[in-house]
């Protein structure tokens, strides 16, 4: 199977752990991607916040392309990326007043059934819940992790198509995987505010406190994500949240990625779990402490 | 401030949003769940279904100038939940891209707004998001030079925030796609 | 003293009604043995009706006869009343004891009766210290309603207040379970079971008292305390709302209990609790033959 | 001399558990007049009740006394089995030693104390019980139905199919009440007078059913079974068997400006001589006296008898009385508007098209009086945008009642809904405080008029509406945006609520039944008893009972015919023998127990000697209509009256069985 | 000896209701539709209540006359209980209001001539209010056994 491979603009950014850490478990498992060439950006939360027609039009040209080039599906490991591009193909299904208009513009077809995967679907749907479990050398045994989710992954039901809005679990299967033991809590799904990070920090800091206090009081060791926006409200703001509600957290914050490639043995250095602003030290102490044991 | 209702200005408004929209205004039996389940409604001027009604009502300058339409951080909690399938969400995106096509500024919550203008020029002179160019022109437009520079340091020094931007190759089409759809 | 005009109106209108046939009886009062005393008269011919007269002396409340039945066989009557006494007769037409049709009154404008004790002192002028209790708070000098009304030529009692009628109620209100039960235990064993309250009541009309009734047996008809307590409570009790407070029944009492005390002290609660006077209307309902919704649930829990 | 027997029952451990049952029964057997004493596992089983009819027979009982359950579970089970011996049924009692002992104490020693105690008092009870007989009243299967509206005709029509005569009365011309003057109905649209003009002929030519029009009931009096019903046929000057119903007459009338149509809610004319609505039932004209130029000026006027081909008015007619007796009678006499012209704020009255929802009803009915073209009163034109205020005197005890009017919310959407269908590209506006649309298919119905029909609801009241420039500004709020708005309307709708038909509260006096401070009939019991009013005998049906919608009064005129089919079942009515009785001796006629009987059981019943002369007046329970509750004997000054089973001298005898 | 006192207990009335403050006698008039049903049903609930009281039952407080209960204070009872229907649940429409009235007159004639209230009471207790009607006989008792032992009032014999 061609599976193409969107990347989108965090993976090339501030969430670079991201994509080391999914290349570097792909190679593990002998998976191969084709990043799709000459991709833009999808546009994000500010296109569809101000202007439709464009939230439609810039993912359609990565997935006219993608098509062009044969491939059968997607993967976009950034959760709004994955939104965007769902979002897109749906509009240009249900819309074909639009569609013409798009693909006029674009001077390319698009008719494509390609499925867009998230990086979850991905890994549950394409490489499968076997293969992972055969790559696990050093489960993550005694590890309390909680599974984020947020909006981007599981909302608007209609168009992701994806595990139960309210209460997903597929995060949660593949963390049990790893051997690790998925802690329930309530905010699963609960907003962290990303599309306003800049824009509005006083706000974004509310949401994301309520989530990770959450967590915390369910007592998890780590929070695990598969989205670039919450890694960066629940990562790179948690010190400051610490300081605005005076109350320490101290939850690192990995990509899924991350957590499954330690538990195939894989150097946390090659993971770049060090790019972190929560430093991650005590679990991955922790992790070798259990395998020890062992 | 009472609010006259004039017959010809709420059809024309109320018809805009909801052919923009797909969906139907008199859908929503103003439940409030929306409102009950919205995570940013405490900074909110008007509630979700206050926004809705009012738009039924036509009062096109009050709604255009809420807060609550650039507040909406469009997690889609209130569509999910809808007990209508009402496109909740969906009215903000709307309200959002009136108030942009007919220059209608946000006076309270103009950083939201600029954030997606500068966001989007952004995509148009690279085809790919420069985060380092962005949040500079973003500060430099809001004048909010030093908010959250404290995390600058640390995320240089983790490798977070890249030198160089990328460009993509075929930038014209991306022009044209602006010029197109803009 | 009696006033010559005024017993010569009220003998013309007697006489009137007698002749027309429009009464076949008149109740009034008659000069008694002394000047300070009168007595009820019962006058059934027209030439008679001179021995009527009226004075702040007419103490006796002659709506207490209606109930008679050697009374009640003459059909139509006339009957000389006080304000007070009026409205027994109120309450009676009110209760169905009689009709309206049936009966003439004939209202004297009152100033106020001189209290016997006083009176056979010598007493003769109505002043504040001088008449009865119920004088002083009367608020019917003229009957509330009357077919003849014959206007007083008597000096206005005139009140300063610093007689206070019935001041005993506040004070029992205010004492201890203990000590009210003390002082009626004291009154009432008194009570020779006598039943001249009863007797003398306008409103007390059943043919069988209660007191009389056995099966099963109400009141201890012995005269000792309970049963005396017992009495006394259920005449006040059967006369809550509906006493018309002309005090025969405390002036009647040869031991001197003060009947008034407890009277007075109901129709106070009556009125605070259900707005309800008795005797002022014949077309109101009597207050426990009807009942509001909203009537007074605080001691219920 | 009394010969008691007591029954002492285990109720397995329940009672036997907590009382010493054997304790009670030698207690039991120590008291005088009781003969024997006996303790049993299961009284209410087959055994027990046949030991306790042994035992009846043996020892000749005249009384029983069981410490069992509580009365309510198994009284009527030993009143059954002891009637099965010839023992009077109400010399039974029972001491309640279950729920009222064992199971709520736990200190076996002052259990059985108290149980004793209860014993006690239940002998010393039954040593005074009198036979009771239950009472039987014989019925005239005759009913009378007050008020020609869908329930009534409903009711009449039940009771008429059942096989019984029924009479039914209307005050107006025709029957057909408010419902013949609706367009179409909610929520299936069907037109109100394609439904109920065939329920209104049917009404008209049943066999079992004689029609009374333009007629009211005078007089009623008696009880359940035996209802002496006068009926005042008031003067129609038309004789109804000959006249065709041609309409010559009202054709010829000259009267034919300034007398408003009633049915039409004063939005047309009609003339001295008219029907009411060209469907009426009987089609027989009545002559409007109160502007007839022949009654005002003197005779001289008689076109419409000129004009008449049968001859068949009669201007000489005169009222005539009828009477009839009946066993049974349903109340249903419907309602009317609110008056809101006291709504000064909202100018009706004041403003023409400031209309009522009634009037509305009528633009809309293509046999209305502007054939169903919906036109403004003021100038003919068709309004495009329309106002409609839900709430107009309802829930507002301030000015109105505090009470919902139930159909406004589904009647108002109606409206909407159809002046949406009538004038295209027309909008509607509804204020509402809450929409109530519980029935089946309501709440659809009401969303529908919103989404596909697009009127627009606002929630909150209208403060205030006033005339600028031939519109009707209409001020009001919508409370769920927080917002104060103003609406230029052409016309406004008035959803004005209902309150009892006038009169109804002095039809309730004269029929003896208890009606609320608003003057709706109140029924026996709100849950159990919702078709019967207080009196035994009358039942209620329709708006006269409260607000409801069509279907309702519908189930409520049926409810009212089965239940008096069902008791037209029996040739005599039973009731219950533990009733009050009067001692007529000591009896002084002071009727305090009449005032406070809830069921106008007592009158007055006047003592003669033989020569026919009154000696007195007493007071006399009718035993039809005495359910026994005792409030009589409480209001009794003499104790001339008493209850039976709960007599006086039972009372205190329980007192004294408790003695310390 | 021990014979004795055996003998002597069973002489003695049953160890219950006596005259002093400790042991009360109290009697309910309770009407038969709602406060006799709701006494049923908090035996059917198994709770459990003081059993100082003792329950006569009338079909409606509307036949609770109120000279009842001062036969009942006569007969040795500490405390009389009135209980019947809410307000607007009366089986028979307004037995109760009628009731209520004279009550409230009652009472207060029983007050002015001597008689300690807290001695009386009364309540509405409906046929689903088992709690109710075990609250209002368990605090009623406790009120009764704090009062004096010897109640001071003109119809009880001395």
């Amino acid at each position: 199977m061609k599976l193409a491979y969107y990347p989108g603009c965090s993976l090339k950014g501030t969430s670079f752990e991201y994509e080391v850490s999914l290349l570097k478990i792909l190679e593990a498992m002998n998976i191969e991607i084709k990043e799709i060439p000459d991709w833009n950006c999808c546009g994000a939360s500010a296109a569809h916040s101000i202007n439709h027609n464009l939230s439609v039009a810039l993912p359609a040209r990565n997935l006219a392309i993608a098509e062009k080039d044969g491939y059968e599906s997607v993967l976009a490991p950034c959760a709004a990326c994955s939104n965007r591009l769902k979002n897109a193909a749906y509009e240009l299904k249900n819309d074909d007043i639009l569609k013409k208009k798009i693909t006029d513009s674009l001077e390319m077809p698009y008719d494509s059934e390609m499925s867009i995967n998230n990086m979850l679907e991905f890994l549950i749907g394409t490489v499968g819940k076997d293969k992972i479990k055969s790559m696990v050398k050093k489960p993550l045994s005694g590890l309390k992790v909680a599974s984020y989710y947020g909006c981007l992954l599981v909302r608007p039901p209609k168009v992701m198509q994806f595990d139960d809005p309210e209460n997903p679990v597929t995060m949660d299967e593949l963390v049990a995987l790893t051997g690790a033991e998925p802690v329930d809590y309530s905010f699963k799904t609960e907003c962290c505010g990303a599309i306003n990070s800049l824009s509005k920090p006083d706000v974004v800091m509310a949401l994301t406190g309520n989530v990770l206090y959450d967590i915390k009081k369910h007592g998890a060791d780590l929070v695990v994500v598969a989205c670039p926006l919450c890694h960066s409200n629940l990562d790179v703001r948690q010190r400051e949240i610490e300081r605005k509600y005076d109350e320490k957290l101290g939850l690192p914050v990995l990509f899924i990625t991350e957590l499954l490639g330690l538990s195939f043995g894989i150097d946390p250095k090659d993971l770049a779990i060090d790019g972190h602003m929560v430093a991650a030290d005590r679990v991955l102490k922790k992790i070798e402490g259990l395998a020890n044991q062992r | 401030m009472k609010t006259v209702i004039n017959e010809q200005n709420r059809r024309n408004f109320a018809a805009q949003v909801e052919s923009m929209l797909h969906d139907k205004l008199a859908k929503c039996y103003q439940c409030g769940k929306c409102s009950a389940g919205c995570p940013v409604n405490f900074e909110m001027d008007y509630t979700p279904n206050q926004i809705i009604k009012m738009t039924e009502l036509g009062m096109e300058d009050k709604v255009l100038n809420s807060k609550t339409i650039w507040l909406c951080v469009s997690c889609n909690t209130c569509s999910t939940r809808c007990p209508k399938g009402f496109e909740v969400t969906g009215i903000m995106d709307v309200l959002r891209e009136i108030a942009e096509k007919k220059g209608v500024t946000s006076k309270v919550e103009k950083e939201v707004q600029m954030f997606h203008e500068v966001f989007l020029d952004n995509v148009k002179s690279n085809g790919r998001i420069f985060e380092l160019e962005l949040v500079g022109k973003y500060k430099l437009k809001t004048r909010h030079l030093f908010r959250d520079m404290f995390l600058a340091p640390k995320m240089l020094e983790k490798g977070k925030l890249k030198m160089h931007g990328e460009k993509i190759a075929d930038l014209n089409q991306i022009a044209k796609i602006f010029k197109d759809f803009e | 003293m009696a006033n010559t005009k005024t017993d010569e109106k009220l003998q013309k209108i007697a006489k009137d009604l007698l002749e027309s046939g429009e009464v076949s009886l008149v109740i009034g009062y008659a000069k008694g043995s002394n000047l300070q005393r009168m007595r009820p008269v019962f006058i059934t011919k027209a030439e008679d009706a001179g021995k009527l007269s009226f004075s702040p002396h007419a103490v006796q409340d002659l709506a207490v006869f209606l109930k008679k039945p050697e009374v009640k066989k003459f059909g139509k009557i006339g009957i000389v009343v006080k304000g007070c006494d009026e409205k027994a007769v109120n309450a009676l037409i009110q209760e169905y004891q009689i009709s309206r049709d049936n009966i003439k009154i004939i209202g004297m404008e009152c100033n106020g009766v001189i209290r016997q004790n006083i009176a056979d002192k010598g007493e003769t002028n109505v002043s504040e210290s001088a008449v009865y209790d119920k004088c002083l708070i009367c608020e019917e000098h003229i009957p509330v309603l009357y077919d003849f009304l014959i206007e007083s030529e008597e000096p206005k009692l005139v009140l300063s207040g610093n007689v206070k009628p019935y001041s005993g109620i506040e004070k029992l209100e205010s004492m201890s379970a203990e000590e009210k039960n003390a002082f009626w235990a004291k009154e009432f064993d008194k009570c020779i079971k006598c039943y001249a309250c009863r007797q003398a009541c306008p409103l007390c009309y059943c043919s069988r008292c209660i007191v009389e009734k056995n099966m099963p047996q109400w009141i201890d008809t012995n005269s000792e305390e309970t049963g005396n307590a017992q009495w006394n409570l259920i005449r006040a009790y059967h006369l809550s709302g509906r006493c018309i407070g002309c005090g025969e029944c405390e002036r009647a009492c040869p031991v001197n209990i003060p009947l008034m005390l407890i009277n007075e002290k109901m129709a106070k609660d009556v009125y605070n609790l259900f707005g309800y006077k008795s005797g002022l209307d014949i077309n109101a309902k009597p207050v426990f033959g009807v009942f509001s919704e909203s009537d007074f649930n605080d001691f219920i829990k | 001399m009394s010969r008691i027997g007591v029954f002492v029952c285990w109720c397995g451990s329940n009672i036997a558990g907590t009382v010493d049952v054997e304790k009670v029964r030698e207690e039991a057997a120590k008291i005088p007049g009781v003969v024997s004493a006996l303790d049993y596992k299961y009284m209410c089983s087959d055994p027990g009740q046949n030991s306790l009819r042994n035992i009846i027979k043996e020892k000749n009982l005249t009384g029983i006394v069981l410490a069992a359950c509580s009365p309510h579970m198994h009284e009527n089970t030993f009143r059954k089995a002891a009637a099965k011996e010839g023992l009077n049924p109400y010399f039974v009692e029972i001491a309640n030693i279950r729920e009222q002992v064992s199971w709520v104490h736990e200190d076996k020693e002052r259990a059985t104390a108290k149980a004793v105690d209860l014993m006690k008092m239940m002998v010393e009870k039954v040593k005074r019980d009198r036979p009771i007989e239950d009472v039987r009243v014989p019925l005239n299967k005759k009913a009378l139905v007050i008020g020609g509206g869908i329930a009534g005709i409903q009711a009449a029509l039940d009771i008429a199919n059942g096989g019984v005569e029924v009479i039914l009365v209307e005050k107006e011309p025709s029957i057909g009440g408010r419902m013949i003057q609706l367009d179409e109905t909610f929520p299936t649209l069907d037109c109100s007078s394609c439904i109920m003009t065939p329920k209104m002929v049917e009404a008209n030519q049943h066999p079992n059913i004689k029609l009374y029009t333009y007629s009211e009931v005078e007089d009623i009096s008696g009880y359940i079974g035996n209802f002496k019903v006068k009926i005042k046929k008031k003067a129609r000057s038309v004789v109804e068997k000959d006249c065709t119903g041609c309409g010559e007459c009202w054709n010829a009338c000259p009267m034919h400006k300034n007398v408003k149509s009633e049915f039409n809610v004063n939005l047309s004319e009609r003339t001295a001589i008219y029907v009411p609505f060209p469907q009426a039932v009987p089609l027989v004209p009545v002559l409007d006296r109160s502007v007839c130029l022949h009654f005002k000026k003197g005779g001289k006027c008689q076109k419409c008898y000129d004009a008449c081909g049968p001859k068949c008015i009669n201007f000489d007619l005169q009222d005539e009385i009828i009477e009839e007796t009946v066993g049974a009678i349903v109340a249903s006499t419907g309602y009317d508007l609110m008056d809101t012209s006291m709504y000064g704020e909202y100018g009706y009255g004041k403003y023409k098209d400031v209309i009522s929802g009634l009037q509305f009803e009528r633009l809309l009915s293509a046999s209305g009086p502007t054939e169903g073209v919906i036109k403004r009163p003021s100038d003919g034109k068709t309004p495009q945008t329309i106002v409609f205020v839900q709430c107009v005197g309802s829930r507002d005890p301030e000015k109105g009642v505090p009470y919902c009017s139930k159909v406004c919310c589904m009647y108002t959407a109606k409206h909407a809904k159809l002046f949406a269908h009538k004038v295209h590209g027309s909008q509607s506006y509804v204020f509402y405080i809450d929409i109530r649309s519980t029935s089946k298919g309501y709440e659809e119905f009401v969303r529908g008029t919103m989404e596909q029909d697009g009127a627009i609801y606002l929630r909150g009241r209208v403060s205030k509406i006033y005339e600028d420039e031939g519109k009707l500004i209409v001020k009001g709020a919508d409370t769920l945006s927080g917002n104060q708005v103003e609406i230029a309307a052409d016309m406004v709708v008035l959803a004005t609520g209902v309150i009892p038909k006038k009169g109804s509260d002095k039809l309730a006096q004269m029929l003896g039944i208890s009606y609320d401070k608003y003057g709706f009939f109140t029924e026996s019991h709100p849950k159990l008893r919702p078709a019967e009013s207080s009196t035994a005998g009358i039942f209620l049906a329709g708006m006269a009972q409260g607000p409801r919608d069509i279907p309702e009064s519908v189930v409520s005129g049926s409810a009212a015919a089965s239940k008096i089919l069902g008791l037209f079942s029996k040739n005599e009515y039973e009731v219950e023998g533990t009733i009050a009785n009067v001692n007529e001796a000591t009896c002084v006629a002071c009727f305090y127990c009449q005032r406070v009987c809830a069921y106008n059981a007592i009158s007055k019943k006047e003592i003669k000697d033989r020569s026919g002369k009154l000696i007195k007046v007493v007071a006399n329970v009718n035993p039809g209509l005495c359910t026994g509750c005792g409030a009589c004997v409480n209001a009794c000054f003499s104790k001339s009256i008493d209850v039976k089973g709960f007599m006086d001298d039972q009372i205190y005898a329980e007192i004294k069985a408790l003695a310390v | 000896m021990e014979d004795k006192d055996v003998k002597k207990e069973e002489h003695k009335a049953p160890k219950h209701g006596g005259d002093n403050s400790s042991d009360p006698r109290i009697i309910a008039f309770v009407c038969n539709w709602c406060t006799y049903s709701g006494a049923d049903l908090a035996g059917t609930s198994r709770m459990k209540y003081s059993d100082n009281v003792r329950v006569i039952k009338l079909p409606c407080t509307g036949r609770i006359d109120p000279l009842f209960i001062v036969e009942a204070f006569k007969k040795g009872a500490k405390g009389v209980l009135v209980s019947g229907c809410h307000p607007g649940d009366c089986h028979y429409t307004s037995g109760n209001y009628h009731s209520r009235r004279k009550y409230a007159t009652f009472r207060d004639l029983l007050g002015y001539l001597g008689v300690d209230l807290d001695r009386v009471e009364f309540s509405w207790v409906s046929a689903s209010e088992g709690n109710k009607w075990v609250s209002i006989i368990n605090e009623f008792t406790d009120k009764i056994k704090s009062l004096p032992g010897k109640s001071t009032d003109i119809f009880t014999k001395k």
